[in-house]
């Protein structure tokens, strides 16, 4: 059902092991057996159930809330309401600068609600069930306000205001430009120009949902956090000011993680009312999310516009120039926003090579749910339009798509090639990596299918996605939306021990979701120690006692390959020289005579002269006396960081990030013309991430991001109605595609080692938008035949490809070229 | 005469061959009661339409989703969860999922299992479209099914 | 996922189950709990009392009397699945009841339960009027039947009301000339229906029926009769279907406006005709 | 959700204004209502239980007359509270014709929010049309009753 090539360009730049083996994961014993640990498996006597009392308007006033019924309520331990929270509490950290700096956002809602299921009172009782019942005897009295879920109405003057203190629904807007724009348009054969385009909203919907257990240590004032929030350093960053205490009072434990894709970065909100509620009732407190609350109110990808898009277009394909405005709908809070007003600049050119970009940047709150990453987090939206253009520019002027592409790609002899705003592509082959994805699919054979298909009474169309996934963030061009900010480069921990009786023991920073880090970092120690793969233990999870995090640990944008294993490689290396060091003391030679392997550190000339890692655990620890210097001590902690400046705010220019792994899908579909129904019947994706420290790890990521993919071209979007009603609350409405769902995938792979990382690898997994590409692409395609319809969204349910059917005009009128 | 409805029941339900007996509250879903009740945690939840499947068991043998199964209506059944799939030692089928990498985060793990190891009761060699259809029922977010399906395939053929 | 309080009574015969629904104010029959127990979780309905039939096992009975199929109205739908009766009598159940949701759902959901909910979007609803089904239906005051015209009597209502029980689904033994066919566009594959056509000829007399366009199953009388007579090819049936989505008034939501679905109802009824009339030529 | 139509009854207008301004006439033609309150001649509230085949939706309902220009028309906004559901329902009755014969034309826009209203559209939209559809049958009762009894 899927079949895997793989072809590598350069051997890895360190010696060869387990590194490159596909080693089976550490984690999956626990987690086949249902002996996992996910928060919501860990109890506490006396712990009381939390039920969120969530706001049925998009848009209300709140007159007054009056919880005394439900307190009446046998079993129920307590309540928690805005009003509240605005006394206990400062409002959330703002990463905005004005007007979006003004935003006041709090645990609950206070005084308003500002779209569908805003949690506004919270409600604890004995039972899951009973916290519900209580919620139900609640009395809140909602005036209702008029609602705006279009982003582009937003904008209009006399549209209902989210947050008056904003003066307007706009959080950010910015000029980005590089180049000389309009001297390339000048001198352009063709412009080519879309009215429109737009990404739709949707996310990766985690099946396990949000939730945390919080204890409050009343003698020390902190509060412990079981949680599955995957990104602690920024939660304590929002939690510690708003709660007045220092993130020393704040300690996030997790285990397993049932996926968050950057979903489970912004639960900072909930977290702190549970918080509150274990302070003010002294007992722990546990909140489990369902499925219709995280629909209808958690982390929602950023939705996004493009219009009066141009592209300067030269007679022989070579594209030197786009211009556009983005309109961003953050929905109804800046919880992580606006960074998405500035990630997408990571990829501004996607991977062409033109020279000269203008994007008008703006960003409106609507009354939908708050917007925060989701995998491929805002790059997805800015690499979908620029694909979306190339394909639009072939479609109109009748170039061919692959040559288009290979003409305009970033080409290998360019690398590492420095992008018009200062972003260094590190390394990779594009047109190769092109190559290879026709030759998975047969392309050579395309038209003989589409003759067979239409005999079949089917449109059959072809479509490549190419994508970016860059990794490891500089946090400094935070300072692009907000000058004022004191956040830069980036950062991650690990430490690894020797203990007691030779056990290996590595701990991260990191909060992995099911990436393997447990079975990657142990692959990477051993490669280092000289020893087995199954000796090293690396702790499950993430525990801020273990003091291995910095501000900026977690597990989110592509980067555990480059910065997770940059700070293991760094501990493991500091505990092998100790090893040695230690070695070398007790055999009376030099440190540089002494190698580990096999499991012993012994004389690299008389493999006798042996110490068993046993050995050199109890010297340290517990058989220490008559050493004139002291041991070693078998302990290690690295901080990795990578190399990076802060950007030119004027230029709004510099390097972003450190790696750029690339993806190219392409599939093919068959279109049912009466009903607008289509098939994805082939589906192709290479993957060049560098080295592979587990290629079959590395496999699964691609896997997971094209599932996704799939998804959202054909089936999952967050629909809004005029009210704010969100109309895919839920699975039903909300279709996750399942294994009848899933076409036939080929996969294969290509290494380019990244010459900026100790490893060669770059981060990944976040190459999903290939795959929504492509299925644009293949559906513009197939209808070429029947009235030659653009595709202009992201989203493209059956529905919509019928209406390009029966009304190509819709679209077509979206679209013109002026030719000089 | 009719039986009087009640709101508290004892329900005697055999869990992985253990038998319990528990007084219930009647509208406590059976993924609760195992969870919450018995503390057997494998049993996930991912929705609250029964649609994704992480809470799949074996009710007297045939595979349910346990959220849409009230603790009271498991009266006098048999239920298998996860954590009564194999003892120490992995099943075939576990195995394989971990030699196909057919897990990621493990969530819907559990629910893949129950599912695939029932299809396997009924047909020890399933067929690939055997295998979708027998899934079909369980969301996995993180692998796209295809290590999945492959993985049962191959632990049927090492059945057969 | 957390149910209002409810009072919950196992029955052992029918007439104790019907007694329970006179009895209690509120009660309602829980057949499967595929829909029920799923919408109490939302809290959108909440019955006082829910009497299980689990236990009644006369309504899990398939059989065949004379040229009648009777199934329980508690048979599962994998039961349905895998019955020889229904192969053997009206095959086009059996197919129908394999793509609905999924394995778990088919293990507990019943024909009964997916019929007495009539969700607009559920396959069976329309398949029943085409087929031309008939319900039995028991009360305090003994048992009556009505055809599936009259059953279905609205989003989520039929004909079963307080103190009602279905107990049996009766549909015509196909005989020789009989077809039966079902089309339409799901939400993903076995997905729900946004919307599907019904076919049913009996020796060149048709009956149609279309769900996802209203509150119930609407017969399509217009193209049963102008199909009546012809020697039914592709173009024939074509324009008989020609403006029949005109007719229509269905509900528009986020899987489809309702211009769409009038376009969907026409291209259904044309493959739902078509699977028909070809298994009727045998 | 806004709905209109017109309904044309076999009855002068003054015994249509009668009917529609009446209240506890009005009462008779809304599904499932289990009590019935008058507060004043403009504020008056019903509990109901409206029939669904899950399990009746109940909800209290408070109505407030907005306006009315006697045997012409008449608005009024119904603010429905139920544990499912909430309802915000403003509607309006224009009627016109001569002698025995009387038409109104009717419009209605209704808000549902909460978990009923998260079911979707597929399954609101034809839900409300067969409720309107009762109260307009019920209604036209009620003012052939009124005729009669006039």
């Amino acid at each position: 059902m899927t079949t895997t090539e793989t072809e590598t360009t350069t051997t890895p730049t360190i010696q060869k092991g387990y590194v490159g083996q596909n080693v089976p994961r550490k984690e999956d014993r626990r987690l086949v057996q249902g002996q996992g640990t996910f928060f919501d498996d860990v109890k506490r006597h006396g712990m009381g159930y939390v039920h969120f009392l969530r706001s049925p308007y998009a848009h209300a006033r709140i007159a007054s809330i009056d919880v005394s019924a439900a307190l009446e309520l046998p079993g129920v331990y307590g309540t928690l309401t805005g009003d509240e929270v605005a006394i206990l509490t400062e409002p959330f950290f703002q990463i905005a600068a004005e007007p979006g700096a003004n935003v006041r956002d709090y645990a609950l809602a206070v005084g308003k609600v500002r779209y569908l299921g805003e949690p506004v009172v919270a409600v604890v009782a004995q039972t899951r069930e009973l916290a519900r019942d209580a919620s139900e005897l609640v009395m809140v009295d909602y005036e209702p306000l008029d609602v705006v879920v279009d982003a582009r109405k937003a904008l209009e003057h006399g549209s209902p205001v989210l947050h008056e203190e904003c003066g307007g629904n706009i959080s950010y807007s910015g000029l980005w430009e590089w180049g000389d724009v309009d001297k390339a348009f000048a001198e352009a054969d063709h412009v080519v120009k879309i009215s429109e385009l737009h990404f739709d909203r949707f996310n990766s919907t985690p099946l396990e949902t949000n939730g945390a257990l919080v204890e409050y240590n009343r003698g020390t004032g902190q509060w412990t956090l079981t949680c599955n929030n995957q990104f602690p350093g920024f939660a304590a960053i929002m939690m510690a000011p708003a709660l007045r205490v220092g993130a020393n009072k704040l300690r996030f434990v997790t285990q397993d993680i049932g996926g968050a894709f950057g979903n489970k970065i912004t639960t900072h909100p909930q977290l702190v009312a549970l918080c509150l509620l274990a302070r003010k009732l002294g007992r722990a407190v546990q909140w489990t999310e369902w499925r219709t609350d995280f629909h209808q109110s958690m982390s929602h990808g950023n939705e996004r516009w493009f219009l009066d898009t141009e592209v300067a277009v030269m007679a022989d394909g070579t594209m030197t120039a786009f211009r556009t405005k983005a309109l961003d709908d953050a929905g109804a809070y800046l919880r992580y926003e606006p960074l998405g007003g500035v990630i997408w600049s990571q990829v501004a050119p996607g991977m062409y090579g033109w020279r000269n970009l203008r994007l008008d940047f703006t960003q409106v709150m609507t009354n939908k749910a708050p917007c925060s990453p989701n995998r491929g987090y805002s790059r997805m939206q800015q690499l979908w339009f620029t694909e979306r253009i190339v394909d639009v520019v072939a479609h109109e002027l009748g170039f061919d798509r692959v040559e288009l592409r290979k003409k305009n790609y970033v080409q290998p002899e360019q690398m590492p090639y420095e992008t018009p705003n200062g972003c260094v592509y590190d390394s990779g082959d594009y047109p190769r990596a092109l190559d290879v994805v026709l030759d998975l699919i047969g392309y050579d054979t395309i038209e003989e299918r589409r003759k067979d298909a239409a005999a079949r009474g089917k449109l059959l169309g072809f479509g490549i996605g190419s994508t970016l996934d860059s990794g490891t963030n500089n946090f400094g061009q935070s300072q692009l939306l907000n000058p004022e900010l004191q956040f830069s480069g980036n950062n991650e921990v690990a430490t690894a021990k020797l203990d007691f009786f030779g056990e290996i023991v590595v701990t991260l920073g990191t909060v992995p979701q099911g990436q393997g880090h447990e079975t990657t970092a142990a692959q990477i120690a051993a490669d280092i120690l000289g020893c087995d793969v199954d000796i090293i233990e690396v702790r499950a999870g993430h525990d801020d006692y273990w003091n291995s995090h910095a501000g900026f640990s977690g597990t989110y944008a592509s980067q555990f390959a480059v910065t997770g294993l940059g700070a293991v490689k760094g501990a493991v290396e500091e505990l092998a020289h100790q090893m040695r060091t230690l070695a070398s003391m007790v055999l009376q030679c030099s440190v540089d005579d002494i190698e580990l392997a096999e499991g012993f550190a012994r004389m690299k000339e008389n493999h006798e002269a042996a110490l068993p890692f046993m050995a050199l655990g109890a010297i340290p620890n517990m058989n220490n006396a008559g050493f004139p210097i002291d041991p070693p001590q078998m302990n290690a902690r690295f901080v990795f960081r990578p190399q990076f400046d802060v950007p030119d705010k004027e230029k709004k220019f510099g390097n972003l990030t450190l790696t750029y792994s690339m993806q190219i899908h392409a599939c093919v579909v068959e279109v049912d013309p009466e009903t607008g129904v289509y098939e994805i019947v082939d589906y192709a994706a290479v993957d060049d991430c560098g080295v592979r420290v587990n290629p079959k790890i590395v496999e699964g990521q691609v896997m997971g991001a094209t599932a996704q993919a799939i998804g959202a071209a054909m089936f999952e979007v967050f629909a809004y109605d005029d009210e704010g009603n969100l109309l895919t609350p839920n699975f039903y409405d909300y279709h996750v595609p399942h294994t009848l769902d899933m076409p036939p995938l080929k996969t294969a792979a290509i290494e380019t080692p990244s010459p900026f990382t100790s490893l060669g690898t770059k981060g990944m997994g976040e190459g999903g938008g290939g795959g929504i590409h492509c299925v644009s692409a293949a559906l513009q395609d197939a209808l070429m035949t029947s009235g030659r319809a653009i595709v202009t969204s992201s989203h493209n349910p059956y529905h919509r490809v019928w209406e390009m059917i029966r009304h190509p005009e819709r679209s077509r009128e979206k679209v013109e070229v002026v030719s000089l | 005469m009719a039986t009087t409805p009640v709101s508290e029941k004892v329900v005697t339900v055999s869990v992985n061959g253990t038998t319990y007996e528990y007084e219930v509250p009647t509208r406590r879903l059976l993924v609760h009661f195992l969870r919450d009740d018995l503390a057997l945690t494998g049993t996930h939840i991912g929705c609250d339409t029964g649609s994704c499947g992480a809470c799949t068991v074996h009710l007297n043998g045939v595979p349910v989703k346990s959220c849409a199964v009230l603790a009271v209506q498991a009266d006098g059944a048999a239920v298998t969860t996860v954590e009564g799939l194999g003892g120490e030692e992995l099943t075939p089928l576990q195995q394989s999922f971990s030699d196909h990498h057919a897990l990621q985060c493990g969530y819907c793990t559990p629910g893949m299992l129950m599912s695939a190891a029932a299809l396997l009761d009924e047909n020890p060699s399933p067929s690939e479209e055997d295998v979708k259809i027998a899934l079909q029922g369980n969301i996995c977010r993180c692998t796209g099914y295809w290590n999945i399906v492959e993985a049962v395939v191959a632990a049927g053929k090492g059945a057969a | 996922m957390l149910l209002r309080e409810v009072s919950y009574a196992r029955p052992s015969t029918v007439e104790e189950a019907v007694s329970l629904l006179t009895e209690h104010d509120g009660a309602r029959a829980l057949a499967g709990g595929q829909t029920l127990v799923n919408v109490m979780k939302q809290r959108a309905a909440s019955p006082d009392v829910l009497v299980d039939l689990a236990d009644l096992d006369e309504l899990r009975a398939i059989s065949v009397s004379g040229t009648t199929l009777e199934i329980g109205a508690m048979a599962t739908l994998a039961a349905i699945m895998r019955s020889s009766e229904v192969d053997v009598s009206r095959p086009i159940l059996a197919t129908t009841a394999a793509t609905v949701a999924d394995v778990q759902v088919r293990n507990r959901g019943t024909l009964g339960g997916n019929i007495c909910v009539n969700d607009p979007t559920n396959h069976f609803p329309p398949l029943l009027v085409a087929l031309g089904a008939s319900m039995t239906i028991r009360s305090a005051t003994g048992e009556r039947v009505v055809t599936a015209e009259e059953f279905f009597v609205g989003v989520f209502e039929t004909a079963v009301g307080e103190g009602d029980l279905l107990t049996r689904i009766s549909v015509p033994a196909a005989g020789k000339g009989t077809g039966d066919g079902m089309a339409g566009v799901t939400l993903g594959a076995h997905g729900t229906y946004v919307a599907n056509a019904a076919a049913s000829v009996v020796d060149g007399t048709w009956r149609i029926a279309l769900g996802c366009v209203g509150a119930v199953p609407h017969r399509a009388t217009a193209v049963e009769s102008a199909l009546e007579g012809t020697d039914v090819d592709e173009a024939a049936v074509r324009s008989a279907v020609e403006g029949l989505g005109d007719t229509l008034d269905p509900p528009a939501d986020v899987h489809a406006s309702a211009e769409y679905r009038r376009s969907l109802a026409e291209t259904s009824t044309v493959r739902a005709v078509l699977q028909a009339a070809e298994k009727a030529r045998g | 959700m806004k709905l209109e139509g017109t309904k044309e009854f076999d009855a002068p207008r003054e015994v249509v204004w009668s009917v529609i301004n009446d209240p506890s006439k009005m009462a008779n033609t809304m599904p499932g209502v289990e009590s019935f309150e008058i507060a004043d001649d403009t504020h008056w509230s019903a509990k109901v239980k409206v029939p669904l085949g899950l399990g009746g939706l109940k909800m209290s309902i408070a109505f407030t007359k907005l306006e009315e220009r006697p045997l012409e028309f008449a608005s009024l906004n119904a603010k429905g509270q139920g544990v499912g559901a909430l309802m915000n329902m403003t509607t309006s009755f224009t009627l016109s014709g001569e002698g025995e014969k009387t038409s109104m034309g009717w419009e209605a826009d209704v808000k549902i929010a909460g978990p009923v209203g998260s079911m979707g559209q597929r399954v609101l939209q034809p839900i409300i049309n067969q409720q309107v559809g009762n109260v307009l049958a019920s209604l036209e009762a009620e003012v052939l009753a009124a005729k009669a009894s006039a």
